[in-house]
């Protein structure tokens, strides 16, 4: 089998794994930890499409398209703690 | 030699979701933060045999550096004592357990079935970028993508990054990551030795972004786990965040895209459009303004705001 | 200015608004917020006018075109959604402030990141109105996504924050699918751009997949039930000037993204069939959100299940796919957006003179606060439907697409979601009105300040002028009917 | 050809010494033993592995840039090492 596709394979393994953690867990954190394992799928999807190029580089529209994804990922990840951190705090009775 | 690296790959993808797996069913949150930055390691190796080097990067400094150094944080901090947060993972019951794997499994097939159907090989814009680089104010395709073909996704990613800041802020600050390893010795030595390197790699990167894999995302990066390192050694203050200037230096990177996107508008040549023979400048330009803000952003995303006051206690 | 140059200014001018009152004093953000509102809102009046006048516009950014490049699109339904937001943002620019300053219980920062956050909004909501690339779509979703969920924070209470949480992982959760539908689009079409890709594709194995979930990623962040539960929570629980954001404009970007991923991609390569169950997934929508308002003790959930419900309505078109049909489900975001910011304004307002949100509990209300009872009672008759409102007009458009097509379940839905929506509001303002007067509201001394009181009697005032102009925005439509439709 | 075999057996040899590491950090008992395994056989391993690499890249440029990889790994592997160690025995104490 083509490298390529087998790597689209294994992208979309992780979507579906990720997609049944983070219906089947209920902690904050490790819902955000599943949302980032399905980015990490779809990237992969991504990329793997990309070497499929018959180039001997990839097509760079899906890198660049990733590259955004991932501080797109980061950044709402980021925002995502700052807010689960200040849940506890208020739960904890902090201001 | 091929037999080899097939089953080297083979090997490297169902690692890959084996790890993935573990990760999300590992019973304690620690354990599930520390198996998710393998798994991004994993990825980036991945990357690199992808031929995805510009992502390798990305991967291994963001999502397993930076995400794993925000996981840990935030894990040390609602571990204080008690919280609203669930504790315990309640079973759920058999009937949902099984709708929500026939979910995930309906959701692979779908997706196999859509990949190997594809037409092969599938149709592609690489046909598109690769004549037209010579125009372009970048010799590598996909730096030339980001900052040029599709300049202006990356302008509202940017804008994106400000905006986790804004928001992030907006909850009110909270209190700075405080472990004992602050104020290790060791600790600050290998900071002092790592420091100017840090810097010269990130300026290595974004020099090199012009016509190799490399850029402002990496480099930003780079700035940033200096700038976290400082601030755990404790040779570092977390910035102040009531000063304005702290908030322009985190705006100046958007100040100056569509600084550059309304210039080229008003000039007449259309929003991003760089006059000829200056578009390797004012992306240089940007990617330097991005890599400030970058590392500036993952930095103030990392510690917080600090209160002047809370900073005096 | 070249009319194509409006179409660049409108999303970077609140981005650049939105870093700079980051960056401004909190002392300065309001006034700055505020002129920020009225440079915005023109623009995006002026595009509206110019294709009016001229019809559709387009613009390849750095002058790359597609598929290549990003395009920007502005034909009569993005004119008509600009229009719509610039019409809620004015009213609210006033009201705002003034609420913020009132509300003691926010945090005191809340209302100076209230600006900032709004600017960031409404940039992502014009570039989601003037998307032409899938890809660039995304990070306005996102964009989109990030914001409401930091509004939705601003409350600072702990169910507002819960309800963010969880509505930000629902975003990221719908943009994740959105995604992957559209990776697996452009391993199918090799492109980005919109028409182009609706040109290309084929009905197969990829492109059947990226409508499945690209329909449910927008359909979660559109919350059509059933993917609904997480927004009454998340648009009761913000602060009331967020809550009109979010009600009236931030659902519609992701419909409206979706109704022209629909219609330019996959209705023109045959996948209709799907269309059926999101017009019945609407009918059930317009029924089970009524029934919950219906069964509301508190103001701001009645209003927000009323979402539900209204929402509902928009989806009918998949079904009922002909031109008279886009007219109306276009006409009802209209009107909704502007009734909805009205009435959750208005709710803001009753909660902070009276101190509480109870419904049973407002009795002779209306004696205290009549200018927001009338209020109520105006964006009422839009939301039931009711001749001369803006309702009226898309129900009416609607009701005539699905006769002629001999729906009949459609047709019983959607006369039967106008009592449904009377059966919920009418409760509402019999508790208001009824009751012996207070002495004490005799005082002549006003609860309210004007600026919280006319900014919402403006926009009910809107919606109902908008069913007596319903063949201005028709004629902006008719421009930008999709070819599928015509 | 001779380059390329001394090559493969040094980066051989690399690997045996991660090896041994890995199975000291999932063996042994407590956390200094385990840092104590990682450190010594990662250090050698990978400079071994860093050498192997250094011979087939075949120029003085890619050979210095290994060698400041190394170098840069073990200042940050040892100065982990400790602050693990100073961590686990402050929890010990406690």
């Amino acid at each position: 089998m083509n490298m390529a596709l087998w790597f689209t394979l294994v992208g979309a393994a992780l979507a579906a794994i990720a997609l049944h953690a983070f219906f089947s867990r209920r902690h904050p954190l490790r819902r955000l930890i599943a949302l980032n394992i399905m980015g990490s799928g779809i990237f992969l999807v991504l990329i793997g499409l990309a070497r499929l190029y018959p180039g001997t580089l990839p097509d760079p529209v899906p890198h660049a398209m990733v590259l955004t994804g991932i501080v797109v990922a980061v950044s709402a990840t980021a925002f995502g703690l700052v807010l689960l951190r200040r849940l506890a705090r208020l739960g904890r009775g902090e201001t | 030699m091929s037999g080899v690296t097939l089953a080297l790959d083979l090997l490297l993808g169902l690692s890959l979701v084996w790890l993935a797996w573990r990760t999300l069913a590992s019973p304690t949150l620690f354990g599930a933060i520390v198996l998710f930055i393998a798994f991004g390691l994993l990825m980036a190796l991945v990357w690199a045999r992808l031929d995805a080097p510009d992502i390798a990067l990305a991967e291994a400094a963001v999502g397993a550096g930076l995400t794993g150094v925000l996981l840990l944080a935030a894990l040390a901090d609602l571990q204080q004592g008690d919280n609203l947060l669930p504790v315990r993972e309640p079973l759920r019951g058999w009937l949902l357990q099984l709708i929500l794997a026939l979910c995930a499994l309906g959701l692979f097939t779908l997706l196999t079935l859509a990949l190997l159907g594809l037409p092969s090989p599938p149709p592609s814009l690489a046909g598109q970028v690769l004549p037209r680089l010579d125009g372009a104010g970048a010799s590598h395709p996909v730096t030339a993508v980001l900052l040029d073909f599709r300049a202006w996704d990356t302008l509202l990613e940017i804008a994106v990054l400000l905006l986790a800041v804004v928001a992030a802020w907006s909850l009110g600050s909270h209190p700075h990551p405080n472990p004992r390893i602050v104020g290790s010795e060791v600790l600050q030595g290998l900071v002092r030795v790592l420091l100017p390197f840090a810097v010269l790699s990130a300026g290595y990167l974004v020099w090199r972004g012009g016509f190799a894999p490399g850029g402002a995302f990496q480099a930003g990066t780079v700035l940033a786990a200096a700038g976290i390192l400082l601030l755990l050694s404790g040779l570092g203050r977390p910035f102040n965040g009531r000063h304005w200037l702290w908030r322009a230096l985190l705006a100046s990177g958007l100040f100056i895209f569509t600084g550059v996107a309304l210039g080229t508008l008003l000039l007449g040549g259309g929003a991003l459009d760089y006059p000829a023979g200056l578009g390797y400048g004012l992306i240089l330009a940007i990617e330097l303004g991005l890599t400030l803000t970058i590392g500036l952003t993952f930095i103030a995303l990392y510690a917080g705001e600090q209160d002047a006051a809370e900073e005096r206690e | 200015m070249n009319p194509a140059d409006l179409l660049v200014w409108l999303v970077l001018l609140p981005v650049l608004l939105a870093a700079l009152l980051f960056v401004a004093p909190e002392g300065w953000r309001t006034r700055l917020g505020q002129l920020g509102t009225l440079l915005c809102a023109s623009l995006a009046l002026l595009l509206a006018w110019q294709v009016l006048q001229h019809g559709p516009i387009s613009v390849a950014l750095g002058n790359w075109q597609p598929p290549l490049g990003i395009r920007l699109h502005a034909d009569g339904l993005s004119a008509l959604m600009l229009a719509l937001t610039a019409l809620v943002a004015l009213p609210l620019a006033a009201h705002a402030p003034a609420w913020f300053v009132r509300h003691e219980a926010a945090q005191s920062r809340a209302g100076a990141f209230f600006w900032p956050l709004w600017m960031f909004q409404w940039a992502a909501l014009n570039l989601l109105f003037l998307a032409g690339d899938l890809f660039n779509a995304y990070v306005g979703l996102e964009l989109s996504g990030l914001a409401a969920v930091a509004l939705v924070a601003l409350g600072g209470q702990r169910a507002a924050l819960e309800a963010a949480l969880r509505y930000l992982l629902l975003a990221l959760f719908g943009s994740m699918l959105y995604l992957l539908g559209v990776a697996l689009l452009y391993g199918a079409g090799g492109v980005l751009d919109l028409t182009l890709l609706g040109a290309q594709l084929e009905a197969d194995h990829a492109s059947r997949a990226a409508l499945l979930l690209i329909t449910l990623g927008l359909l979660i962040k559109t919350a059509l039930l059933p993917f609904h539960f997480w927004l009454p929570a998340a648009h009761a629980n913000a602060p009331a000037p967020v809550s009109a954001i979010l009600s009236g404009l931030v659902v519609k970007a992701s419909f409206v993204l979706l109704l022209r991923i629909w219609f330019e991609i996959f209705h023109p390569i045959g996948l209709g069939g799907a269309g059926e169950v999101l017009g019945a997934l609407g009918i059930a929508a317009i029924i089970w959100g009524s029934l919950q308002a219906m069964r509301q003790e508190r103001i701001k959930l009645l209003v927000a299940w009323s979402t539900v419900a209204q929402l509902g309505y928009l989806f009918l078109i998949f079904a009922l796919a002909v031109e008279l049909a886009w007219a109306g489900s276009v006409l009802h975001a209209l009107s909704h957006g502007l009734a909805k910011a009205a009435l959750f304004l208005a709710a803001g307002n009753i909660v902070l003179a009276l101190g509480h949100d109870q419904i049973h509990r407002l009795h002779g209300a209306a004696g205290k606060l009549p200018l927001t009872f009338f209020t109520v009672a105006l964006a009422g008759v839009s939301l039931m439907g009711l001749p001369p409102s803006g309702g009226f007009a898309a129900k009416w458009l609607m009701l005539q697409a699905a006769i002629d097509l001999g729906r009949w379940p459609y047709v019983v839905a959607i006369i039967g979601g106008s009592l449904l929506a009377a059966g919920y509001l009418f409760p509402l303002l019999r508790h208001a009105l009824a009751g012996t007067h207070d002495p004490r509201q005799r005082e002549g001394e006003r609860l309210l300040s004007r600026w919280l009181e006319f900014p919402p009697l403006l926009l009910a005032t809107l919606a109902l002028l908008l069913g007596l102009m319903a063949l201005l925005p028709m004629s902006l439509l008719s421009g930008g009917m999709p070819v599928s439709l015509r | 050809m001779i380059l390329a075999l001394l090559a493969t057996v040094l980066i051989g040899a690399g690997l045996i010494f991660f090896i041994a590491g890995t199975l000291g950090l999932l063996r042994f008992p407590d956390v200094l033993c385990r840092i104590h395994a990682l450190t010594k056989a990662d250090n050698i391993g990978l400079g071994l592995v860093a050498a192997g690499l250094a011979l087939l890249g075949g120029s003085w440029a890619v050979a210095f840039k290994l060698l400041l990889i190394w170098l840069l790994v073990m200042a940050a592997g040892t100065t982990a090492a400790q602050l693990v160690a100073g961590h686990s025995q402050a929890e010990d104490e406690r």
